[in-house]
């Protein structure tokens, strides 16, 4: 038996699964993204992307999006290196420390950030008591841009950190010894060895920033609209499964034309993403 | 080595097996069993869970229940018949359109022991969406109306041009839901919350606007606690939320304007899918009975239709106007209806327009 | 000295990154000791919740079928992730990259496009219940499964494995002694994940859940209109204390564990 | 010690990685253009004396030198000073062009310059052609050479290399000594070398540096050191040796075994117990009876130049080598020429044999 044959063989049950359970429920939302409720078949549910109105959600989404996936990286990077410098690399402690929050539930933590940023909040409170002035960032895209930097930081920090924690001490000690200081470093050897962690970083921050519609109900007032409210909408408010699951469709065209081109190019160590 | 593999794969297809007929099973354990059963679809939170344990203990009959969070994904999953439900609760609009689409059947309303216990006027604004109250048995009502914060709003409050009048920009909270805010500009202006003039809709669209920067935030289901909390001066809400704010701050009223609002009403039907009319209605019955639909009651906080309790409240929550709605809303208060299709498109792309704004 | 400097800057960096994902937690901790049923209302102190939530039967119940939900989803996602993991790293590159995009699809969907369309799927089949939830978990839980092991299986070292074959082993055993001890982290991490995502999940539980099933993230979201009841602010303060304890336990045993098995496994 | 001028000066440099005490008051002294081996077997502090002198680690007390200025708190990149280390560690993500031009990128030198630099340096370690390679596709070899090209283009004053022949194979080590010894000659700069490996301490270096326990055993030329271990660490660590604790009897005369030996050292008092050293190839094997102590051949293994004999005398068993073969069994006889006999003090403690030997 070739590997290749075996390697199709010890994937089979996932492929069934995978077929199964992810294909065709996949297919029957296609389905319904190209009929419309009296079953013709039509375009228009796709196409309703780039109408106005969804439009302006997407392109909304897409900035939230890339602002929460920039300051996911920018936040992560400098915990990486301090976590590298303090020595700090059992692994097991930074996953424990970053999936810990998880186990409460989504809709808790992100009710907790409502209270901490409303206007008579907690922020605002400890601000009024050290004598500073009040911040009023509840109810805004800030606030939905900081809930969503908090749900998927985890998610860009754990491959990142991964790819960073794999690179050995000689490799920064060489870089350090011909001559490169700090920034060198960083920019020259630690950067560009961690791009494959970044990228998986970002299509697991991307993607579901731009659909998580509870955190912009919850800490944006309901008045940041992003795609997935608009998709959540069609689904649980307006019955309109057809359109519905267009949008769906088109957003997932979307991502799997533009991830791969902007994130699959450079990543040339193919699967050397972990979690 | 091959052989662990295989030997794994086994084992992961035998659980697969193993669930998919666990799962087929259970479809056809379900229909072959010996006691009586019910499946009933309602709200999350609206129905003390200690009824249920009492309904099959005093019936034998077991009831398997389910929540939604909207009418709608009650309506979706219902309508894709993924599970077989008996009974459901779900709201007027919903409700009519359930009736249109003949998914429901016929109450036996005439072997009722309690029906006594409701009200006939509740049966009576029910004629909006069951023109012959054949269909459904009212569960709980309410109005819809503001709530506000006595210590920042001093004025007295009677009309919804509080919300539009831009002196409390900023201090406002809308209800998070297409009908809901779309009747508050409706009625503002004078018109039918059921209208389907396309002119006035615009213009209550208009309105909705022109008002956005003043919103601090529209919210569903938190939009009590935020003016509890003093975030905001007031709040556009359900009267059973009104009821519990006062609870915990005892600053804020709640009004309905005079202009007149929705008077919404929550009611129960039975599914074409019943196969067991008899437990359905001892059920229905069972909920209108004067404990049951007390306890209820003071689980939810929300208007009963039940007079036997309402007229068993103490005095302070029979003239609380949350609670219990002077007679006066009726008069100038609507129900929800079914929009035909292309209203509720509209409404639909309106409402978008109006968030991504 | 500026050494000192740069450490006390990361330092406060770490306190930063620590308060910005724990503060959350704290309030939620908080709460659970608030007498007052209303989020926003401080009541007094009291520890009534943590007494309430055990007696109540729908708390429990739910708790039970999520922790029964998160670990069988877990457990099937690794069974059927494991053999995947090795099958994938076998493949060549076009191969390979087919099975990613397979293996990122519940990834990259919505999930309130995922719970749906596996609810119309589901509708054909089967009725709704606890295994149609439990495959659906399954199905998100599995990319989270291949993703942590496949870079570990990509670097196992197959001469111990070569040389037990060679000492007489059977393949079996041999896989089982020498190339399982590498995998172990990985399939815990992995593990660990599902469990952590199949817990957080609202939307596809939502739509995939049959009449009577529920969670602790469908009970809780179910709670958001009438306010959350105070005994899940304990519920989850025990949860995470409990994982929190476990984690630290597991992770100082194992540390413990590693400074003896360098002799102990040699035989 | 030679006469060349001095580079690096390490004054009572100590470190120690938490409760272990690595180097303890190490003084260490460099000179310009020498091929110096610091020799000795794993966590002697070698390879933290290396890092020292790199830069990558700081000692807790004591101060580096280097021409003249102190330098101890000078950064590695910094430092006129490169390394190649001992897992090479090469960019994974460059070329190994890139990886040559790393340090003369950071330096902003000019496009000509790099390629200029670049193309002697891979003439040198003999990669001519190989520019456009990854790392990952070349062989453990072939990495090294690019390790070493890394560290030369920088012109530095002193190459560090951290056993950065211990993952090759024989034939390539040899090879690589060689091509080392070329490469330094070439340079004319100063080398440090560390190994466990006594043969490549010996075949390559100028001075050689052995250590044990964070401390200096020995230092001198190779011959100094394999001729005249100063101990029976340095005895024993460099090369085979019979090492027998004796009895000098007075100046010039050593009680090995019984017999008593004529020998070369003096100053070890009268009747003071010592430890001698005699080489395997210094025993001079006669038929029975004819030479100084006589023993019975328990073992006889082919070395290809010699053969390697076990001989037991009494309760002591020797290691010989001779050209010719004794059938095990038979009875032969030792005798030893007085130079051959390398009489060493008897360290009271370890911690004392080292500090007495602090050079």
């Amino acid at each position: 038996m070739t590997s290749e044959k075996k390697g199709w063989g010890l994937s089979f049950p996932f492929i069934l699964w995978s077929v199964g359970f992810t294909l065709i429920p996949l297919a029957v939302i296609t389905r319904y993204a190209f009929t419309d409720p009296d079953g013709g078949l039509t375009l228009d549910n796709v196409l309703a992307m780039g109408n106005r109105i969804n439009g302006q959600a997407f392109l909304v989404s897409l900035l939230v999006a890339f602002i929460c996936t920039l300051l996911c990286v920018l936040l992560a990077y400098p915990m990486v290196m301090a976590i590298r410098r303090l020595n700090l690399s059992s692994s097991a402690f930074i996953l424990i420390f970053l999936i810990l929050p998880m186990w409460m539930n989504f809709i808790l933590r992100i009710l907790a950030w409502q209270m901490i940023l409303s206007d008579n909040g907690i922020l605002n409170h400890f601000l009024t008591i050290l004598g500073l002035p009040k911040v009023f960032i509840a109810n805004t895209w800030l606030a939905v841009i900081i809930g969503v930097t908090y749900d998927y930081f985890p998610y860009m920090m754990l491959p990142i950190y991964t790819a960073v924690s794999a690179i050995e001490k000689d490799i920064t000690e060489a870089a350090r010894d011909l001559g490169a200081g700090t920034l060198g470093v960083f920019t020259r050897v630690i950067f560009p060895l961690s791009l494959p962690g970044l990228f998986s970083g970002i299509t697991m921050v991307f993607v579901p920033s731009m659909t998580s519609f509870a955190v912009a109900d919850i800490l944006g007032g309901g008045k940041t609209q992003l795609i997935g409210n608009i998709i959540e909408q069609e689904f649980m408010r307006s019955s309109e499964m057809n359109l519905g699951s267009g949008l769906s469709i088109s957003l997932m065209i979307f991502m799997l034309i533009t991830l791969p081109v902007t994130v699959g190019r450079s990543g040339k160590e193919e699967g050397s993403r972990d979690i | 080595m091959r052989y662990v593999i295989r030997r794994t794969i086994c084992a992961a297809m035998a659980l697969v097996l193993a669930m998919t007929a666990a799962g087929c099973g259970g479809k056809a354990g379900s229909g072959s069993q010996t006691g009586k059963s019910l499946t009933v679809f309602n709200y999350s939170e609206y129905l003390d869970p200690e009824m249920i344990e009492k309904f099959t203990e005093e019936t034998g009959i077991k009831i398997r229940y389910e929540e939604a969070l909207t009418p709608e994904d009650m309506y979706t999953k219902y309508k894709s018949g993924a599970v077989n439900y008996d009974l459901l609760c779900t709201c007027d609009y919903m409700l009519g359109r359930l009736i249109r689409e003949g998914e429901v059947v016929e109450i036996p309303f005439d072997s009722f022991e309690n029906l006594d216990n409701i009200g006939k006027r509740y049966f009576d604004i029910s004629k909006a969406f069951d023109p012959d109250h054949r269909y459904t048995l009212p569960y709980f009502w309410g109005t819809i109306g503001i709530l506000y914060d006595t210590s920042v709003v001093k004025e007295p409050v009677d009309s919804w041009s509080v919300l539009f009048d831009h002196s409390y920009a900023g201090d406002i909270i809308m209800q998070n839901s297409i009908r809901d805010t779309y009747m508050v500009a409706l009625k503002y202006l004078g018109y039918s919350l059921n209208t389907t003039d396309e002119n006035e809709i615009n213009e209550a669209q208009k309105l909705l606007i022109a008002q956005k920067p003043d919103v601090q935030a529209y919210l569903v289901d938190e939009a009590r606690d935020e003016v509890v909390a003093g975030n905001a001066a007031m709040a556009v809400v359900y009267s059973g939320e009104a009821y519990l704010g006062h609870e915990y701050n005892e600053n804020l009223e709640y009004v309905v304007p005079k202009e007149g609002s929705n008077i919404w009403i929550d009611s129960w039907c039975v599914t074409k899918n019943c196969k067991d009319m008899d437990a359905a209605r001892q059920f229905l019955d069972f909920l209108c009975r004067e404990d049951v639909a007390k306890a209820n009651f003071e689980f939810i906080y929300y208007s009963t239709p039940n007079d036997a309790v309402v007229s068993s409240l103490p005095e302070e929550m029979k003239n609380d106007k949350a609670l219990v709605p002077p007679d006066s809303v009726f008069e100038n208060c609507e129900v929800c209806t079914r929009y035909d299709e292309e209203t509720s498109r509209m409404y639909n792309e309106l409402w978008k327009e109006l968030k991504s704004g | 000295m500026r050494d000192r400097a740069v450490n006390f800057i990361t330092r406060f960096y770490l306190l930063l990154i620590f308060l910005f994902l724990y503060s959350p937690i704290a309030v939620l901790m908080v709460l659970s000791f608030n007498d007052s049923r209303s989020r926003v209302v401080w009541g007094g102190f009291t520890l009534k919740w943590y007494e309430r939530m055990f007696t109540s039967p729908h708390i429990t119940d739910a708790l039970v079928t999520t922790l029964a939900l998160a670990f069988f989803a877990s457990l099937l996602a690794v069974l059927i992730g494991f053999p995947a993991s090795f099958g994938i790293c076998m493949l060549r590159r076009s191969g390979r990259s087919v099975m990613m995009t397979l293996v990122n699809i519940p990834l990259l969907d919505a999930d309130i496009v995922t719970g749906i369309s596996m609810m119309l799927f589901f509708m054909r089949f089967m009725e709704l219940s606890f295994s149609s939830v439990l495959i659906a978990h399954t199905v998100f839980c599995i990319p989270y499964v291949i993703l942590a092991l496949m870079p570990r299986v990509e670097a196992v070292d197959w001469t111990p494995y070569e040389s037990a074959l060679d000492l007489g082993a059977t393949q079996p055993y041999a896989f089982l002694r020498m190339v399982m001890p590498q995998l172990y982290s990985g399939i815990i991490s992995g593990f660990f994940m599902s469990l952590t995502m199949s817990m957080d999940d609202f939307a596809i539980t939502y739509f995939t859940k049959g009449a009577g099933v529920n969670t602790l993230s469908t009970m809780i979201y179910g709670e958001i209109r009438k306010g959350i009841k105070p005994e899940l602010y304990a519920l989850s303060t025990v949860i995470f204390m409990a994982v929190l304890i476990l984690l630290l336990a597991v992770n100082v045993a194992t540390r413990k564990k590693g400074g003896e098995t360098g002799e102990g496994r040699a035989y | 010690m030679s006469d060349r001028p001095v580079l690096i000066h390490l004054e009572h440099v100590s470190k120690s990685f938490g409760n272990s005490l690595v180097l303890d008051d190490l003084d260490l002294t460099i000179c310009k253009n020498e091929f110096v081996t610091l020799l000795g077997p794993s966590g002697c502090g070698k390879t933290t004396t290396l890092r020292i002198i790199g830069g990558f680690e700081r000692p807790d007390s004591g101060r580096v030198i280097f021409q003249g200025e102190d330098i101890t708190g000078v950064p590695a990149n910094k430092r006129p000073i490169n390394t190649v280390f001992q897992k090479y560690a090469l960019f994974p993500h460059m070329t190994v062009e890139e990886n040559v031009a790393f340090g003369l990128r950071i330096r902003k030198k000019s496009r000509e310059y790099i390629r200029e630099k670049i193309d002697y340096a891979l003439k040198l370690v003999n990669l001519e052609g190989f520019e456009k390679r990854m790392p990952k596709s070349l062989s453990g070899g072939q990495q090294q050479r690019v390790a070493i090209a890394r560290a030369i283009v920088n012109e530095p004053e002193v190459l560090l290399l951290d056993e950065p022949l211990g993952a090759l194979d024989l034939k390539l080590r040899q090879e690589m000594q060689y091509e080392l010894i070329r490469m330094k000659n070439e340079l004319g700069i100063t080398f440090i070398y560390v190994t466990h490996d006594q043969e490549e301490a010996l075949t390559m270096s100028d001075n050689v540096v052995v250590m044990n326990q964070g401390y200096i055993q020995q230092e001198g030329s190779p011959q100094k050191i394999y001729d005249e271990p100063e101990n029976a660490f340095v005895a024993d660590f460099i090369g085979d040796s019979n090492i027998i604790r004796s009895t000098m009897v007075r100046d010039r005369l050593v009680n090995i075994l019984g017999i008593e030996f004529e020998c070369v050292d003096t100053g070890f008092g009268e009747n003071r117990p010592v430890d001698v050293v005699i080489r395997p190839e210094d025993i001079v094997l006669a038929p029975e009876r004819e030479g100084a102590l006589n023993g019975e051949v328990t073992d006889v293994i082919f070395k290809g130049v010699h053969y390697e004999m076990c001989i037991m005398t009494g309760d002591f068993e020797w290691i010989v080598h001779s050209t010719r073969r004794s059938e095990p069994g038979s009875g032969v006889s030792i005798s030893v020429d007085p130079f051959d006999i390398q009489i060493m003090n008897i360290p009271e403690s370890e911690d004392e044999e080292a500090v007495k030997l602090d050079i």
